[in-house]
């Protein structure tokens, strides 16, 4: 019978009424996030880093720009490279962390936040200076070692170089 | 005394609320009744194929990504078959049940966001989308999950996937299989039987089936005009073959059977899903290959059934770490085959309604 | 005082102003002439209405919204103000100082006084409804026929917006709003004379006192059929083929921006509080009510038929252009008659009904109304019964599968 | 696609019915004649024991000195594919028969390659740009293919 269709879709329509909205009111209320939220602040311990630069080499669009002399002292394991430039420009990152994924050392992780909004694309990149002083909260993506222990980047401690290595 | 008439043509897009991104048509009218069109494709071409030629194997997974944006995984699945194919590398077996179950979590997702949309181009005031959207992103919180993406997924890689998944997801999913049969069991009772629903899509864009097969159409276009062909059973890859679900095939091929099929299509998945967390072995996910692959030179087409249909990569190699050519067959495009054959005759309103129930995607059919 | 008198003592509240102004006096000289109160005391009356419209317009979008937005499962405007009570302050201010553009090729005349005369009819509705005992504009003797003549008004801006803007889609929402009310014109009119006989009068006034029983109780099908025409007449879903978003983009009024769309926007969700003022009016007893104010009744009976529309609304998906106009002819147009012969029928044979006869009235109305509404669905229905769920196949399943078993 | 027919057998059956039209062919491909795609193909589809009725995929590649046309062609009935290859030599004017006729689902396809390869299909109705504009300097998806300056 015409109608008892419509009626279904009305009675669908009615009990949705009352049911709890979805919405999650964003900036007062967190959205839930997985720990291996690829996020944007890059997480990188100077420490491990040797500047071998696979993280710019496997990046598919080349938007990590290092600059290294040798030299320098600063790994426990030896000698390695100093880094003078360490660019990421976020502004064209896509976020696919095959650069993490290529850093044999640990020493590059994504990110856990995703709120680095800004008014100019020069303001999007991500400097050594920035990086060696931002507190690194950094994702379990592609570190198993840090999601065996658990850690949730999301209000979690900022980690030091010692925490994160396998 | 005759009144002199005479068709009218309109440019339906590129920015048109109903084509699905920016794609234009070139109708002609006589009053509402289409008599010709003509589509006009590349508002969106960003030249994937060509930019694939100068990326390592491993890189040009973040570009498939990009094609058919809502159906990430399908992408990242055909394309890594390929180059496995070409390589000649056996992903492990945990690998595969876990790339099975990303791929059908996939389907759903994007058959919602076909449902929702359609039932938009219905003029349904996007209550339908809005219900669809919320079940879709439960899947994205699953897909975060598993990949710290939502839409980019990039999660599989050559020789498998790039990380097990983590604990929390094994209860998660099997939440997500306790509710969302009834999620879905709440649109049909919204949709199916309603006869606003009935009477604009029952009999309208009628597709046959040698229509069909002969336009290359794939997915839901060409098993609603009846035609049995699923490559997940036809050829099937990863562990399809040991998995037990089964074809919805429609009857008439109108836009009514293609709602149907994707909404019985939901259900297949979820079958699938289920028996994929029942059986997945443990063991590693990845093959231990060098991170650039060199595959011997050669060529290799894999496929998967992607939710829009048959996406296929066809890979040429000469050796080296980037592919020769990556020509991709992107169901969207040969979908849109079709159209001539089920619009010319409709009303305009029928155009909009069949257009939503194909299912295209601009990011696949441009590329 | 003389030729203005009957017109004082129909209407309570106009008879207070207009004595208020007209005996402001110093010393014994009037300050007003007679014509100038008459003139002050109408446009006071007229002002509060349009405000009071308006008002409650405003009021209805932010409701409207917010219930939408429940009933998609979501939130709705919650930003401005507490629980977003503002946010069509915000929309107001935002169309008020939006740049106005005018495409190239538009017939400039047309087009910019389309959504003066697109709002006209909504607002003129109100001018005979009255919203509560002694409380309306004006009682016209002939009110009903006042509404159906301003309630088309907004077509033949819907087509001078769909001309005038010179855009193909405009022209066509506006040669479909066109055929859409020429269509439900028919079945609306005729539902209504159900209630005139049972009445036995035009005015709007008087058809409320003369309910001893809402008419909704007598005249089911008449009420239905009205429903439907009138939500086509607003082109409120499912009969919104005239503004089809995803058909033709905004359909006539494509071209507008600033606050000439905003005009069109307020004028459409006027419209769905004039329907149910005039529903209410008509069928539901209008302001009689127990107990509580007059208008307090007329109030929560408008919001009532409104959330009725609203609801459909927000569920339904739109039907078309020739599906439209098949209900209206085969569907709504001879249930009109029958209703409208049923009614006449029993009118003949209880010529002066006491309550008990318009009860037994309502009851044959109403067993009536359901063999029709069953026996026409029937009819209608013939091929629109869903298909059941897909046969699954069990595919076509390769070699190398069964070899793998 | 299960089984992909081995490319001797379509290459004997192709000897029979479409004589000189085999180019070379070993073990996984069959090339074919440039100028008799449109019969071999006819006789692939129509033949009762192959039966390639539907036309996955026509992709070309470039390899500087010839373009190659590939066809990947499956069997519903059978469930058996094939890969038909064709070479077209020459940069200037590389040209293939037009399988339209044949399979409707190859107009956009060709339209691609012609796009953005720049081999034309004869009998094509409608071969115009199907990507880039009416216009466009060049094939960009050809090896030599450099940017226009701005």
């Amino acid at each position: 019978m015409y109608g008892i269709g419509i009626a279904k879709g009305l009675m669908v329509t009615l009990t949705n009424l009352f049911r709890k909205p979805f919405t999650i009111q964003y900036p007062e209320e967190a959205v839930p996030q997985s720990p291996r939220f690829r996020g944007e602040e890059f997480a990188w311990y100077e420490e491990r880093c040797t500047g071998c630069a696979s993280c710019a080499k496997y990046c598919p669009l080349g938007i990590i720009r290092i600059v290294t002399h040798p030299g320098g002292a600063n790994v426990p394991e030896g000698d390695s490279y100093a880094i003078d430039v360490f660019d990421i420009d976020i502004g064209r990152c896509m976020f696919c962390g095959l650069c993490v994924e290529a850093c044999p050392y640990d020493a590059l992780f994504m990110g856990s936040g995703f709120e680095r909004g800004q008014y100019r694309r020069d303001d999007l990149i991500i400097t050594v200076d920035e990086l060696r002083s931002s507190e690194r909260r950094p994702s379990t993506w592609f570190r198993p070692q840090l999601e065996e222990r658990d850690y949730r980047p999301q209000g979690g401690e900022p980690l030091s170089w010692e925490e994160v290595g396998r | 005394m005759t009144l002199r008439t005479e068709p009218v043509t309109i440019n339906l897009g590129p920015q048109h609320p109903s084509t699905h991104g920016v794609f234009r048509m070139r109708i002609t009218f006589d009053g509402e009744v289409i008599l010709d069109v003509e589509p006009v494709f590349g508002y969106l071409h960003r030249g994937s194929e060509k930019l694939a030629e100068e990326r390592t194997y491993a890189q040009v997974v973040t570009l498939t990504d990009r094609l058919d944006y809502v159906s990430s995984m399908s992408n990242n699945l055909a394309y890594v078959l390929a180059v496995e194919k070409l390589a000649g590398i056996q992903p492990p077996e945990r690998a595969m049940y876990l790339r099975v179950i990303a791929a059908e979590l996939q389907r759903i997702s994007s058959h919602l966001v076909a449902t929702g949309f359609f039932l938009n181009d219905l003029g349904a005031l996007a209550t339908p989308l809005m219900y669809c959207f919320r079940e879709r992103e439960k899947i994205l919180d699953l897909f975060e999950m598993l990949c710290g993406a939502r839409i980019t997924l990039s999660y599989m890689r050559v020789g498998g996937v790039f990380q097990d998944a983590p604990t929390e997801f094994w209860p998660a999913i099997r939440d997500f299989l306790s509710f969302m049969p009834e999620y879905v069991d709440e649109y049909e009772k919204m949709l199916t039987g309603n006869e606003i629903l009935l009477s604009r899509t029952k009999d309208v864009g009628i597709l046959a089936g040698e229509t069909a097969i002969n336009c290359s159409a794939s997915g839901p276009v060409l098993r609603s005009a009846g035609v049995n062909w699923d490559l997940r059973k036809a050829d099937p890859y990863d562990v399809y073959d040991r998995l037990e679900f089964d074809v919805p095939v429609g009857t008439v091929g109108d836009n009514y059977d293609r709602y149907l099929l994707r909404i019985a299509e939901i259900r297949q998945s979820l079958r699938i899903i289920e028996q994929c967390v029942d059986q997945i072995p443990e063991g590693p996910v990845r093959e231990r290959i060098p991170n650039l692959v060199r595959p011997p030179v050669g060529d290799a087409y894999a496929h998967v059934e992607s939710p829009k249909g048959e996406l296929g990569f066809y890979l040429v190699s000469d050796g080296s770490i980037a592919p020769y050519r990556c020509k991709i067959r992107s169901p969207s495009l040969i979908n849109l085959t079709v159209l001539r054959d089920i619009l010319i005759g409709w009303k305009l309103a029928d155009m909009i309604v069949t257009f939503g129930s194909i299912d295209i995607n601009m990011g696949e059919v441009d590329r | 005082m003389g030729g203005y008198t009957p017109f004082r003592e129909a209407n309570a509240f106009f008879g207070n102003l207009y004595d208020l102004f007209a005996g402001l006096n110093v010393f014994g000289v009037s300050l007003i002439p007679e014509w100038l109160a008459y003139f002050v005391a109408g446009f006071l009356v007229i002002f509060i209405v349009i405000n009071v419209v308006v008002i409650t317009t405003t009021v209805g979008t932010w409701v409207e919204r917010r219930l939408i937005g429940r009933i998609q499962s979501r939130l709705g405007p919650n930003r401005w103000g507490p629980f977003g009570l503002l946010t069509p302050v915000a929309d107001a201010l935002k169309l008020l100082t939006k740049e106005d553009t005018r495409p190239e090729g538009v017939d400039g005349w047309v087009f910019n006084l389309a959504p003066l005369v697109f709002i006209l009819g909504p607002l003129l509705v109100f001018a005979v409804i009255p919203f509560g005992k002694n409380t309306y504009v004006a009682d016209l003797n002939i009110g009903i026929l006042f509404i159906i003549a301003v309630t088309t008004v907004p077509t033949i801006a819907m087509f001078m917006a769909g001309w005038g803007s010179g855009n193909r889609y405009s022209l066509f929402g506006a040669m479909r709003g066109v055929a859409q009310l020429v269509s439900y014109e028919v079945p609306l009119v005729l539902s209504i004379v159900g209630v005139l006989l049972l009445a036995g009068s035009l005015s709007l006034v008087d058809i409320v006192e003369s309910q001893r029983i809402p008419f909704i109780l007598i005249q089911p099908l008449g009420f239905f059929i009205f429903i439907v025409a009138i939500s086509a007449e607003m082109n409120r879903s499912p009969f919104d083929i005239v503004e089809a978003d995803s058909e033709l983009v905004a359909g006539f009024h494509t071209e507008y921006s600033g606050m000439k769309w905003g005009t069109f926007q307020l004028a459409e969700f006027i419209a769905p509080f004039g329907a149910a003022s005039i529903i209410t009016t008509l069928f539901l007893k209008g302001w009689e009510g127990p107990v509580l104010p007059s208008h307090l009744w007329f109030f929560i009976k408008v919001w009532a038929i409104w959330f009725i529309l609203l609801w459909v609304r927000a569920t339904l998906p739109r039907l078309r252009v020739d599906q439209i106009m098949a209900l209206a002819w085969k569907f709504l147009f001879p249930l009109g008659l029958i209703n409208l012969f049923i009614t006449a029928g029993l009118l003949l044979i209880w010529e002066d009904p006491t309550t008990i006869q318009l009860w037994a009235m309502g009851g044959i109305n109403w067993v009536i109304a359901l063999v029709c509404l069953v026996v026409s669905s029937h009819l209608m229905s013939d091929k629109l019964t869903a298909r059941p769920p897909l046969a699954p196949v069990p595919g076509r399943s390769s070699g190398r599968a069964q070899e793998a078993r | 696609m299960t089984s992909t027919l081995s490319a001797d057998l379509i290459a004997s059956r192709l000897a029979e019915a479409v004589p000189g039209a085999v180019e070379e062919s070993n073990e996984r491909d069959v090339w074919v004649k440039a100028e008799s795609v449109l019969d071999v193909c006819g006789f692939l589809k129509d033949d009762a024991d192959l039966k390639f009725d539907y036309l996955v995929s026509i992709s070309a590649v470039d390899y500087i000195e010839h373009f190659e046309v590939v066809y990947h062609l499956v069997s519903m009935p059978h469930n058996h594919g094939a890969v038909v290859r064709t070479r077209c030599w020459g940069r200037e004017e590389p040209s293939v028969p037009s399988v339209t006729g044949l399979w409707q689902g190859a107009d956009f396809q060709e339209r691609e390659v012609y796009d953005l390869m720049g081999v034309s299909f004869t009998g094509h109705v409608n071969l115009k740009r199907l990507l880039l504009w009416e216009g466009y300097p060049g094939h960009p998806q050809r090896k030599d293919y450099l940017e226009p300056p701005r």
